[in-house]
């Protein structure tokens, strides 16, 4: 049966269930316990499993990233909760220097399954240090997986396979859908890494979108149906493991992309995604693979600019036509 | 903001006026808030004036302040105007960040503000360095680096403490213990006593109520013309608390503390009340004078707020324009099509 | 006239230069005095300039990178010595949450003119925390510019146009080459941003190189011309500003491009030069182009695998002599 | 390895024998880089080894360290074998770590010696997280964390010792001063005395002789246990000295030390050579059972090195295996090509 939920309901009930499965899972993070994180995602874990489990720490990122690798290496799995994806950088170190590299240099004898909980996305008017999307900085380390759910659905089914994986993960939520209702099916179930899924299917072109940019492509493509031209929209979910085949198997049929991810363009998601379809689909693309991101500044505060910064609906459809009748023009 | 005479009606009441202007600007931003007419969020200094004015009331314009995502008490104390400030907080183009900041990150370079910031405990390392180049070009002004109870969790600050004590530099780290970092009170996120953590690096440090904007300006003062001397860095603590919640959308907080307690606060400690209470006592000030301040605060403050939702944006072409210094647009430039 | 000196005493010259230049021109990090780092590239510069300008730190690499943004804000042009470029990792957050985004945030206001020094390079036997190549990182912040110099004369002319920027600039010395020699010019030069290199010119195929690879490059270009194959091979110099005009106008003329740097080959440089290429130059690609970066494993201590990790001569010709032929194939 | 009764003739030879077990193991290792047999370089623990030795003889094979860069001595005292440890410094696939991790790397699974580290401090986290493991599961085991007085200037030490009091975790953190990070004196780059940094968290702190093994694991014992009771965390400041050079390449050292500094480490203050004198005195052992130890210790070195020379390197094929837990091989799984 499936009913409506929230992202945040998703998540929470991923994290609830997983806990109950397992034991040696714990939460920790900056004001999880009693306030829930102020996203509010976490409200009702630490009533049900108490503070043993749920952690409230000091304001001290690269600390507890730290000892959730520790604690992880020892025998628990922490699920570490970072407020904002912006903090990333001061657990760098320890998430790439350490819990990304302790498998390999052990040689297999030690591992770290920890999941690193956080979140991407501009226009909440938070400025330039709480609202960025960096995903493209951790799948550049090789020894971390990384997931960016982009619906309540995928956002409960990749948790729950983070969990269980016995890696470092880290899991990118939209803070901007937390509160937006979405099918959950009741039952049990886990989205597995590095199967992409097509959210749309389509001839003309190839959208490929990540996280909070499905929703966006999703409206680009109604309107570029409005306009007889017929989109795919793909979600890699994982981009490590990056499920290239679906992509190129979609391509095969469309031979035109737009890659669409709300990190910065520059040696951003969108260079490798469209690097790969140019390599794999060489001989089928009929027009240069489009990519679009977060424009190249600092997040702008204000409404007016930072509203400029983020692909839209219709400039996605702008672009995906304008390849669709380039290739045309070029054909003829 | 000069440091002359404290026995000085006139510095009395600069400093309670200051103090007004910070309480009634942080209304004007809630009530901004409130009607839906401010982007995002902000951090509400009400119930802290006295540490804010206390301290800046010790250094001139060419002392040096870092702030916080709480920044709008040091920024009124340290000198800006209202109107540039409340342009920022709504993103317009007069703002003091030209609408780019916001209020988390509000700067006044003119006055020495360096800047709030929106990472907790980000500051120390820039307060630090802004203290290494007074050292380096002896002109004897002193940087004040301004946090929270909850920043002292951060491991920068005792990495920059320590090159601190090492170098002599002229700073103050002003640690506002508000007793609370967002949602969790102080004794659960800091073990041990704050100032300990200080003192062991050697660095002389106080604690004292930050409620009484004689006693933490007195301090200021003393401390401030030790460290032009070279006798720096210090530390101090300022017991203080903050009248509203974490932000303003935190309304309903009595999971986290008591109305109790609050009322408490507002009642007995209150940094404004209780001196202009001691003013009147002293016959500096009398009561229609007071009002008089607030009443003329308010309405500048109401200007500001009405000239600020009527001034504009800034124009969309400047959404790449700052990004480099010397660069007019970044996008072409970072393609290489523009040096 | 020209004289060959060492990358390393290139870097010291240029830092010297501009040090008497300018007296706001300041050195801080780790065992930068006396001992001049331990590769001793830094030798001489206390000295000459005294502990006021060159500032032996404690081991903090966040707390003397924040402290140099504090210093840079307030009238100062710090160096910052960073050991290794592994422990960039550490001052991500001072790195880009601070001085990428201060000026843009204080709307053109404050600035923070500042160089931070560090390197790059595996195959030293030096273990996965002291090997990394992470351009790619820094690359994909705005607000930064990052240089990456790969003879003697660019590591001089680069840096010292880093020292005279307004801006955050990240370079990346190239450790293994510290020690070679080349021939730089007696006189005052420096090398701007954003104007690559065509170190080597060809008509068959264009090497994108970065760094440490621009030698291996020119030694694959060696190779393919025994087989009668000409490799255009050109440095960008710059990631950020990418002079993408002399790459694209390259590839106009030869249609088939190997890029190679020595980061991590998933989400890195190669991605962003890759689809540049693939995009700006696709009606002129007779092949795919095609990406070389280190193997994206954590990088291993043993020799036997290490070696394995790094792009080679051989593999680079084979690549490009691969497309060159494949093209071949493929147009009759 | 066990702690049993000190007053033990079998104890003190054990710890005797340990220690001349890390002497002898760097001196081979410093043989191998000299011949240019060893790939990279090496840091000696040569000097400190009543350190390593005095502490983890207080520890059970479940209880935890975490080491430096300088981590030889560590690994050797918390129970590896020498051929296992030359595998791994000349990257063979029998070492500790398959080759992968060097030096700089090694680790020791089943001794509980959750591996060296490469980033100066960044064991910190690691050895708390360990001890909160600990705590969370209840089985009195107690997680030491080995570090150097250069590593106190990080941050992310004191970020984790605030937790470790607030949540008192079975944890001793084991700073071994040995009065230099790389090429310069602790003096400089440390402000104040680093015991009461510690303090300043409300851990309990002790300062004292690291020479002297059978001090270091009096103190050890006691707090192990008073650990393993719920009783820390702690710290301890260990007063000792390396040796020989930062590395097995810093030959010229004068510019930062003395000759006459090190001749009187050397002679006054060697660990060994002053256990062995005691052990002498109180007739524990005689000088021919003394030789004969280093002896013995000597040979199976040799061996070790013969074997490891001789070992094979790791088979090609596995510079992708070992990325991740479950993934035979990276690279097609990184592509989305096998799972
Ligand atoms: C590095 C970082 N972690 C977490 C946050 C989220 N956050 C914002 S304010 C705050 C509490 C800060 O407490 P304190 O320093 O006491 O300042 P106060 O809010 O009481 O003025 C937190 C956790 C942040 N902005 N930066
Ligand atoms: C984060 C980091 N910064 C710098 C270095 C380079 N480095 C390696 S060892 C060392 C000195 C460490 O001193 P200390 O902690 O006292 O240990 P010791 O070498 O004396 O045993 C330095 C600076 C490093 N490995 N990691
Ligand atoms: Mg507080
Ligand atoms: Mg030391």
């Amino acid at each position: 049966m499936t009913r409506e939920i929230t992202h945040s309901q998703a998540v929470n009930e991923a994290i609830a269930e997983e806990m109950r499965r397992d034991e040696r899972v714990i939460l920790i993070g900056e004001d999880v316990a009693e306030a829930g994180t102020p996203f509010k995602v976490l409200s009702g874990l630490v009533e049900e499993f108490g503070t043993d489990r749920v952690i409230d720490t000091p304001i001290a990122e690269p600390g507890f990233m730290g000892m959730a690798i520790g604690a992880a290496m020892t025998g628990m799995r922490p699920i570490v909760d970072l407020m904002f994806g912006d903090f990333l950088f001061l657990v760098m170190d320890q998430l790439c220097n350490q819990a990304a590299k302790t498998h390999y240099m052990s040689g297999g004898k030690l591992k770290v399954p920890l999941v690193l909980r956080t979140n991407l996305g501009a226009t909440r008017r938070s400025g330039a240090q709480h609202s960025q999307s960096l995903q493209a900085l951790v799948a550049h380390i090789p020894g971390l997986k990384v997931a960016l759910p982009s619906s309540a659905h995928d956002a409960k089914g990749l948790l729950k396979s983070a969990i269980r994986d016995d890696n470092p993960v880290v899991i990118f939520e939209d803070k901007l859908s937390y509160q937006d209702k979405a099918p959950v099916p009741e039952g049990e179930y886990i989205v597995p890494f590095g199967e992409a899924n097509v959210v749309r299917e389509g001839n003309d072109v190839t959208l490929v979108a990540t996280s909070s940019m499905v929703q966006v492509c999703c409206e680009a493509a109604s309107l570029l149906e409005a306009n007889d031209i017929s989109a795919e929209v793909i979600d890699p979910r994982t981009l490590v493991p990056l499920d290239e085949r679906t992509i190129i198997e979609s391509l095969k049929k469309t031979s035109r992309a737009v890659v669409v991810d709300e990190g910065h363009r520059n040696f951003g998601v969108t260079a490798e995604i469209a690097s790969r379809i140019s390599e794999k689909a060489f001989y089928h693309l009929d027009a240069p693979v489009v990519r679009m991101g977060a424009m190249d500044v600092p997040v702008p505060f204000s409404p007016a600019l930072e509203d400029l910064t983020v692909p839209t609906p219709q400039a996605i459809a702008a672009n995906a036509g304008r390849i669709f009748r380039g290739d045309l023009l070029h054909a003829i | 903001m000069n440091s002359g005479r404290k026995n000085n009606a006139e510095q009395y009441l600069r400093m309670y006026r200051q103090m007004v202007r910070i309480r009634v600007f942080e209304d004007q931003a809630n009530q901004l808030y409130l009607s839906a007419k401010m982007p995002g969020l902000t951090h509400m200094y009400s119930g802290q004036e006295a540490v804010a004015v206390g301290i800046c009331e010790a250094l001139t314009n060419e002392d040096r302040i870092t702030s916080t995502h709480r920044g709008h008490g040091h920024c009124v104390a340290k000198g800006a105007e209202f109107k540039a400030m409340f342009c920022e907080l709504l993103g317009k183009e007069e703002g003091y960040c030209r609408g780019k900041g916001g209020s988390m990150h509000i700067a006044d370079q003119n006055h020495g503000n360096l800047g709030a910031n929106a990472i907790v405990g980000g500051s120390t390392g820039i307060a630090t360095g802004a203290a290494l180049t007074s050292k380096l070009l002896g002109k004897g002004n002193v940087t004040v680096c301004f946090f929270g109870d909850g920043a002292t969790a951060q491991g920068l600050w005792y990495e920059v403490m320590n090159m601190a004590a090492l170098w002599k530099l002229p700073i103050i780290y002003a640690c506002e213990n508000n007793g609370y970092s967002e949602y969790t009170a102080t004794a659960e996120i800091a073990a041990g006593a704050i100032t300990a953590r200080a003192e062991a690096f050697g660095i002389e440090a106080h604690r004292i109520d930050g409620q009484d904007v004689l006693k933490v300006n007195e301090l200021a003062e003393n401390l401030v013309s030790r460290a032009r001397k070279g006798e720096g860095p210090f530390f101090v603590e300022l017991e203080t608390y903050r009248f509203s919640g974490h932000h303003v959308g935190d309304i309903n907080r009595e999971y986290y503390r008591s109305k109790d307690e609050e009322a408490n606060w507002r009642l007995n400690r209150d940094p404004i009340k209780n001196f202009g209470d001691w003013l009147e006592s002293q016959s500096i000030a009398d009561a229609d004078e007071l009002v008089a301040i607030g009443n003329e605060v308010k309405a500048s403050a109401e200007a500001a707020v009405a000239y600020a939702l009527d001034a504009k944006f800034p124009d969309s072409s400047e959404v790449d324009m700052h990004v480099y210094v010397g660069v007019d647009h970044a996008l072409p430039y970072i393609d290489g099509s523009s040096k």
